[in-house]
């Protein structure tokens, strides 16, 4: 390969917090790595571990999940309930053999627009240094569909 | 007596008395090995019904039959502890009465059966707690153990082999207790979630979305895995989820039929050190 | 087939410097359904909004996406612009291209290449967008104001001299809550009764507020502007239309003896009673309890006394049904049990009391009308030691948290002491001194010098009795050493906690409460009068320990909110919100117990002949938020959230 | 003196007919499970099976299949149909039930539109059937008036020799005698005698089943509820089963291209036949499991004159609660009696 890996990533965000904080990112003029796709939904608590199937079948090489801080959430409860189905997810896809270190989670605030920009150049550093997920994309060219765009 | 006359005649004088409509057991198979369920529903036909250490499969499954208890008589049924954890878990997720049902325990070490003491799912709160302090073998540890020192390349190759085997007959889903949606998340097309093809995706996703939903709900009866006619380790994957709610939110399935299911509930000191 | 209309705003140079437009807008033209794919400096300015407009009328346009800021910018710019052009406003869909992309990044291949997919990703979303209507919600006029405290009685007022409708329910026999009981009021030493009671009785004699005491919340039902609302109306055994308040049973009662609650055990009452001379309604109540003829079925003396036939031993508890559009729970504390305390000899000597029973001793209505005298013989205390923090701040035995009001109070008991009896004593205990708030430090300061409290900061290990007086031990930490006083009287700083049914209550109302009791607001910093339920707020001590004006400042915030939501005859609302398929639905009802906003609910589906065929999840659209939590959890996939369908977001990363 | 195929030239067979371009298959234990698959050399064979779990339709009617693929314009749909991909097979060591299996559905494939997918994999594939000299408590080709020498479907049949040191080779069809060509040269001519087949003991009477099954006045038979009441709805008697063709077709894809499908699917599914009304015709399990009776014994046989059931028993054998054709089919000849 002559040129370097760039991953593809996937990120699934709550509207409240971290889309607020990415958007903060931006009016602070943050750099950070163009690799990562932010889907906006109203709350953690609507991600369900669905879109990180199918984040992989659409070929990312690493997904993302950030909402508010507990005891921040716009909903009171939305991301408490998120957590703990992370947790379980999580081992769930460790048991499988689809690495964690694929599959990042965080708690980003409004506030937090570097923080935001550092996880994201951090993540896509990561997942650059683990290379593309390989195992994953196998399955999917089992499946003999042709190559999307 | 023996327990299998004790319960035929428990069975014989709640059937007669008009105290169960049915009593759900197991009767002779189709060669020496095998148990089948049965549905006796007349004092007659009691001695249809057969107990010993070959009776495995869990019955709870058969409760939630659409329109089996909706005449709110009573039903007797033949269960061992983890098909009484289920009866906790249909009552809490309301698939049914506990009150309607009668229970007819037994569990079976080595080649003894022994009764179990009680009628209503209440009474088996210390043999459900006792399980919970010491779990008993599931016979397949030495694999967990295998996958468990695997890297994640290694046990991805492990499932997908395993999974490769996949023919997307239900039959997992169709033997699991907790598996009682009227439409599966597979069925679901708009959008279609997880790929219905038994490519290898597909099987992924399938297995994948399956241990998800039984995580916290899963008693560990083995109906899954023995109704695998491909041979997946189906229930290795379901008491790795199994652990995973005791060690995180201290869960134990089916402790009582109020638990509340351990998705839809939180404590706000849950563990997040994955969280960054 | 879907037409889609593609805006790719230059932003200036904003988007423009960064994201090569041109290609973006070549390239979306050559995506699948897109009907216009343009480009513009400015499409928020107005003839940017105007060309949206014009190219939705020209192409029949089926859904619209600005390539612009963020959604938080200009999102509602849009919406309204799309439906000014006849376009259903949620057909609109922003894709983030300025703050998620060109001035996050340097290289204009790159951030091409993102705004792209942003832009496909967003356009395979809005295809999928359904017409959504505002939901709309029928407002029944008319607020429950629960808890005749200070804080109940000072929303009732706002609401109701606003012009609306006020039902306010007390479950004591009188208005007053604990305002009532105290004697003077810090900073400015004003008599609580003074400004208290005319309160209360404009209360109840406000032609817009229908007072129910001596009543109590059965149940709540419904949604914000929709409540109904059972209210049990305890039997006083007194008729409320025929008593006079003339108060002759009550000097006739011979059941004299009755510890009063008012007075925290300080003084007595009768029977048949009102809790102290200003009530309101001035009405007594038999207590049942208590009254010899209900105990012997012998005495009727109140019966016989009253000239008016208002006595009525068979009188039932009635029950009133009310429709409400908004409620303002004010339900107020409790002083905290020092019994937990055994070291500091509350309840086994007399003469250590609490705050509160330092009130009714200071109250010029109170027992001792006003003179400080100890419980056990009546004696002038000449030392008193004050122990702060006696439960607050100590997660060991008490609560965790600051009751907040003790400093203050504790400084006003030594300056109430110090000016009723001058040549007395006083030496506080305490942890520190928290005295923020309008002429808060400097009161606690005259406490100090002119009022000559002692103030030592420590805490108190022990008292015990020993020769008649109270021996206190403790330690001073600023000395460094132990200090032992010998008092005649100690005062107990109790914590404030929630009222002892306070978690039943907010599940009858369905509103979440903190692991104390307190209520749950809906944001702690942005929405600090609302419950997590639309509809319900809260006012006063019932959220958290509060002073006065705090509470009345609060009464009159949650005034305001109900005044808004009354400004309308309907309400409208985001129409983002859960839908459930009841055919697929299995009724676990496991979203019933994740919702954050109980609005969903348990229903029967029944057949023509009225037998239950299936038990199904319900969403309840006015309590709904929108936050997608039930969605997530329910695994037949059989709810879905408008604005962020399944659908929607499965094409939103398919499109990537 | 007959052509006999001794087992210690096998591999050589092996080596040949994969020199020859065929890809060789046949029974093994693989991952934990018996199927038929691709081999190498011929010690992979495990030809002590009585049956494999899974059948041979995986190799003529795969689980999945792609028919087509898509890619989506802006003003067009390109579509590029697919075939299976060519591939000269030979089948060796099939089971008599399993090779009728393809014969009986190959009228279903072919009596209107010709399949193309099956066809081409039956055209590109010998089969040689080894007949069993043993046989479990599940199988019942007999009482399907089949046998476990039965020839139907194959190309070769091969008789196993009481010394265990070879089979009798029988050619059976042009495809069976081109494919042995190739290794003629290993076969010998002997008279070492064949092993007895398995004594299959018949289990019912299938014409009088057949005939309750026709008579109208049984189709609402409180039977079916009765027999089919343990019955959980799975497929793995419809998947196992080397008969069953029904399947679904099904998109797969993003918004820029995808792939369409033809997968298995099962009468034995509540879902098989509901209706976007929501109305289901087939609403309970009962209806369910008599259609998959009704359709093997009545249906299929009026329409191709032959059952839909070869007998292997998989049914049976593989069902989560013991139920299964054979049950069903003694459970109705005491009826008719």
């Amino acid at each position: 390969m002559s040129e370097p890996f760039e991953p593809k990533i996937i990120a699934f965000v709550c509207t409240y917090c971290t889309y607020a904080g990415a958007d903060l990112a931006g009016t602070s003029r943050l750099k950070y790595a163009p690799n990562v796709r932010i889907i906006r939904l109203p709350c953690t608590g609507r991600i369900s571990p669905m879109f990180i199937l199918k984040a992989l079948q659409k070929g990312a090489d690493g997904v993302l999940i950030s909402g508010c801080h507990p005891g921040d959430c716009h909903f009171t409860h939305g991301n408490y309930h998120a957590r703990r189905r992370w947790m379980v997810f999580r081992a769930l896809l460790d048991f499988i053999g689809i690495p964690p270190e694929r599959v990042k989670y965080s708690w980003i605030s409004a506030a937090e627009g570097v923080k935001f920009a550092e996880f994201i150049n951090s993540v896509t550093n990561d997942i650059r240094k683990l290379g593309p997920f390989e195992q994953y994309s196998q399955l999917i060219e089992q499946t003999q569909a042709p190559a999307s765009l | 007596m023996s327990i299998e006359e004790q319960y035929r005649k428990r069975a014989m004088e709640l059937l007669s008395g008009g105290a169960v409509k049915m009593v759900i057991g197991y009767g002779r198979g189709s060669n020496a090995e095998r148990r089948r369920p049965v549905f006796i529903s007349s004092p007659e036909e009691v001695n249809r019904l057969v107990l010993d250490e070959a009776c495995i499969a869990n019955l709870s499954g058969y409760l939630v039959n659409e329109g089996l208890l909706s005449d709110e008589k009573r039903v007797a049924v033949f269960l061992r502890p983890e098909g009484i954890r289920a009866i906790n878990i249909l009552a809490a997720e309301s698939q049914l009465d506990a009150e309607q049902i009668v229970i007819f325990g037994f569990d079976v070490s080595g080649n003894e059966v022994k009764a179990l003491k009680g009628i209503h799912v209440e009474e088996f709160e210390d043999v459900i707690g006792a399980i919970k302090e010491h779990a008993p073998e599931m016979g397949n540890e030495e694999l967990l153990e295998k996958i468990e020192q695997m890297n994640p390349q290694e046990r991805f190759a492990f499932w997908k082999e395993e999974f490769a085997k996949c023919i997307k007959c239900y039959a997992c889903r169709q033997a699991c207790p907790m598996c009682y949606c009227r439409r599966c998340i597979v069925d679901s097309n708009q959008p279609q979630w997880v790929n219905t093809s038994s490519h290898s995706l597909g099987n992924f996703e399938w297995n994948i979305v399956r241990a998800f939903h039984l995580s916290g709900r899963c008693v560990e009866c083995g109906n899954c895995d023995r109704a695998c006619p491909v041979n997946i380790p189906l229930r290795l994957i379901n008491h790795r989820m199994a652990q995973e709610v005791l060690k995180s939110f201290d869960h134990f399935a089916g402790m009582s039929k109020t638990q509340e299911p351990v998705l839809a509930s939180f404590k706000k000191d849950d563990s997040e050190t994955f969280i960054l | 087939m879907a037409k889609i209309g593609v805006f790719i705003c230059h932003c200036g140079e904003n988007v423009g410097a960064k994201v090569d437009c041109t290609k973006l807008a070549a390239a979306l033209g050559d995506h699948p359904g897109v009907a216009v794919s343009v480009e513009y400096k400015y499409f928020c300015s107005d003839p940017g909004q105007e060309s949206v407009k014009k190219a939705i009328r020209d192409n029949n346009l089926t859904g619209v996406v600005v390539a612009a800021c963020s959604p938080r910018m200009h999102e509602a710019t849009f919406r309204k612009a799309c439906a000014e052009a006849g376009l259903n406003p949620y057909l609109c869909e922003i894709a983030n291209i300025r703050e998620q992309c060109s001035w996050v990044h340097t290289d204009k291949d790159l951030a091409t290449e993102k705004a792209m997919d942003i832009t496909r990703s967003m356009v395979e979303k809005v295809k999928r967008n359904n017409k959504l209507q505002p939901i709309e919600v029928p407002v029944t006029r008319r607020a429950l104001v629960i808890g005749g405290g200070i804080a109940g009685i000072q929303a009732a007022l706002d609401i109701a001299n606003a012009g609306q409708d006020v039902v306010l329910v007390e479950r004591e026999p009188s208005l007053g809550g604990h305002m009532a009981q105290l004697s003077e009021t810090f900073p400015t030493l004003d008599c609580s009764q003074c400004i208290m009671t005319p309160r209360m009785v404009e209360a109840a004699q406000h032609p817009k507020i229908r007072l129910l005491t001596y009543s109590e919340i059965e149940s709540v039902d419904g949604y914000i502007g929709n409540f109904t609302v059972r209210v049990r109306m305890k039997s006083r055994y007194v008729d409320i239309d025929k008593c006079t308040g003339c108060g002759d049973c009550i000097t006739k009662c011979p059941a004299k003896k009755i510890s009063s609650e008012f007075d925290c055990s300080l003084g007595k009452r009768t029977a048949i009673y009102t809790p102290f001379a200003q009530s309101v309604p001035n009405i007594p109540v038999i207590d049942k309890a208590n009254c010899i003829y209900f105990k012997n079925g012998k005495c009727k003396i109140c019966a016989k006394t009253c000239q008016c036939d208002a006595i009525n031993f068979d009188m039932p508890d009635t029950f009133v049904d009310l429709e409400v559009g908004a409620i303002v729970v004010a339900t107020g504390f409790q002083v905290q049990n020092n019994s937990l305390y055994g070291e500091y000899g509350y309840g086994k000597y007399p003469d250590v009391i609490n705050g509160l029973q330092f009130e009714r001793l200071a109250s010029a209505s109170g027992p001792t009308a006003g003179k400080i005298m100890r419980p056990s013989d009546g004696a002038e205390p000449q030392t008193v030691v004050f122990i702060q923090c006696a439960g607050s701040r100590d997660p060991s035995k008490g609560v965790r948290y600051c009751s907040k009001i003790c400093c203050m109070y504790t400084a006003k008991h030594a300056m109430l002491y110090a000016h009723k009896v001058h040549d007395g004593k006083t030496h506080i205990f305490y942890m520190d001194i928290r005295a923020a708030g309008k002429g808060y430090d400097e009161f606690s300061r005259r406490a100090i010098e002119e009022d000559e409290a002692a103030y030592i900061r420590g805490r108190v290990s022990k008292v015990w009795q020993e020769n008649g007086k109270l021996m206190v031990r403790g330690v001073d930490t600023l000395l460094g050493k132990p200090v032992e006083i010998a008092a005649d009287m100690v005062v107990l700083a109790t914590a404030i906690v929630a009222q002892p049914d306070a978690k039943e209550f907010a599940k009858t109302i369905g509103i979440g409460y903190d692991e104390y009791g307190f209520y749950n607001e809906a944001h702690l910093k942005l929405r600090p009068v609302e419950s997590s339920t639309a509809g319900v707020f809260l006012a006063g001590a019932c959220q958290s320990p509060k002073d006065i004006p705090d509470s009345v400042a609060q009464a009159s915030a949650t005034a305001s909110k109900v005044l808004a939501l009354f400004s309308k005859d309907k309400l409208e609302r985001e129409p983002v919100v859960a839908t459930n398929n009841e055919v697929t639905c299995a009724g676990c009802w496991g979203c019933v117990l994740a919702c954050p906003y109980n609005a969903i609910e348990k229903k029967d589906i029944v057949d023509r002949s009225g037998r239950v065929i299936k038990r199904v999840a319900s969403i309840n659209p006015g309590l709904c938020q929108g936050c997608g939590t039930c969605v997530t959890f329910c695994r037949s996939n059989s709810i879905d959230l408008a604005g962020f369908t399944e659908k929607q977001i499965f094409a939103e990363v398919m499109g990537l | 003196m007959t052509k006999i195929l001794f087992s210690d030239k096998l591999d050589k067979c092996v080596e040949r007919w994969k020199s020859a371009g065929l890809t060789v298959m046949g029974p093994v234990q693989r991952a934990n499970i018996k199927t038929y698959a691709a081999v190498e050399h011929a010690s992979e064979f495990d030809f002590g099976l009585i049956l494999t779990d899974r059948s041979i339709k995986d190799l003529f009617f795969p689980q999945t299949e792609p028919m087509l693929r898509y890619t989506i314009k802006k003003d067009a749909i390109n579509t590029d149909e697919c075939l299976p991909p060519r591939e000269q097979r030979i089948i060796f060591g099939a089971r008599a039930c399993d090779a009728s299996g393809m014969a009986i559905d190959d009228p279903l494939f072919g009596w209107d539109y010709k399949d193309e997918y099956w066809f081409q994999r039956r055209n590109e594939s010998v089969i040689v059937t080894i007949a069993c000299t043993n046989a479990d408590e599940f199988c019942m080709c007999t009482s399907l008036k089949m046998a476990p020498d039965s020839t139907k479907g194959s190309d070769v049949l091969l008789r196993p020799l009481e010394n265990s040191k070879g089979w009798q080779v029988e050619e059976l069809t042009e495809r069976g005698r081109e494919a042995f060509k190739t290794i003629a040269d290993l076969l010998q001519e002997g008279s070492d005698t064949a092993a007895p087949v398995a004594a299959v003991a018949e289990k019912f009477d299938l014409d009088a089943c057949v005939a309750w099954l026709q008579n109208p006045e049984n189709f609402d038979s409180k039977f079916w509820k009765e027999i089919s009441m343990r019955c959980i709805g799975c497929a793995s008697c419809t998947y196992l089963c080397p008969t069953c063709h029904c399947f679904d077709i099904q998109d797969e894809g993003d918004t820029y291209s995808g792939i369409r499908r033809k997968n298995w699917d099962s009468c034995s599914f509540a879902l098989f036949t509901l209706h976007t009304s929501g109305h289901n015709p087939r609403s309970t399990q009962s209806a369910r499991w008599r259609q998959r009776i009704m359709h093997k014994f009545n249906y299929f046989p009026s329409k191709f004159n032959a059952n839909s059931c070869s007998g292997c028993g998989r049914c049976s054998r593989e069902c989560p609660v013991d139920m299964g054709i054979t049950e069903t089919l003694q459970e109705i000849s005491k009826l008719s009696q």
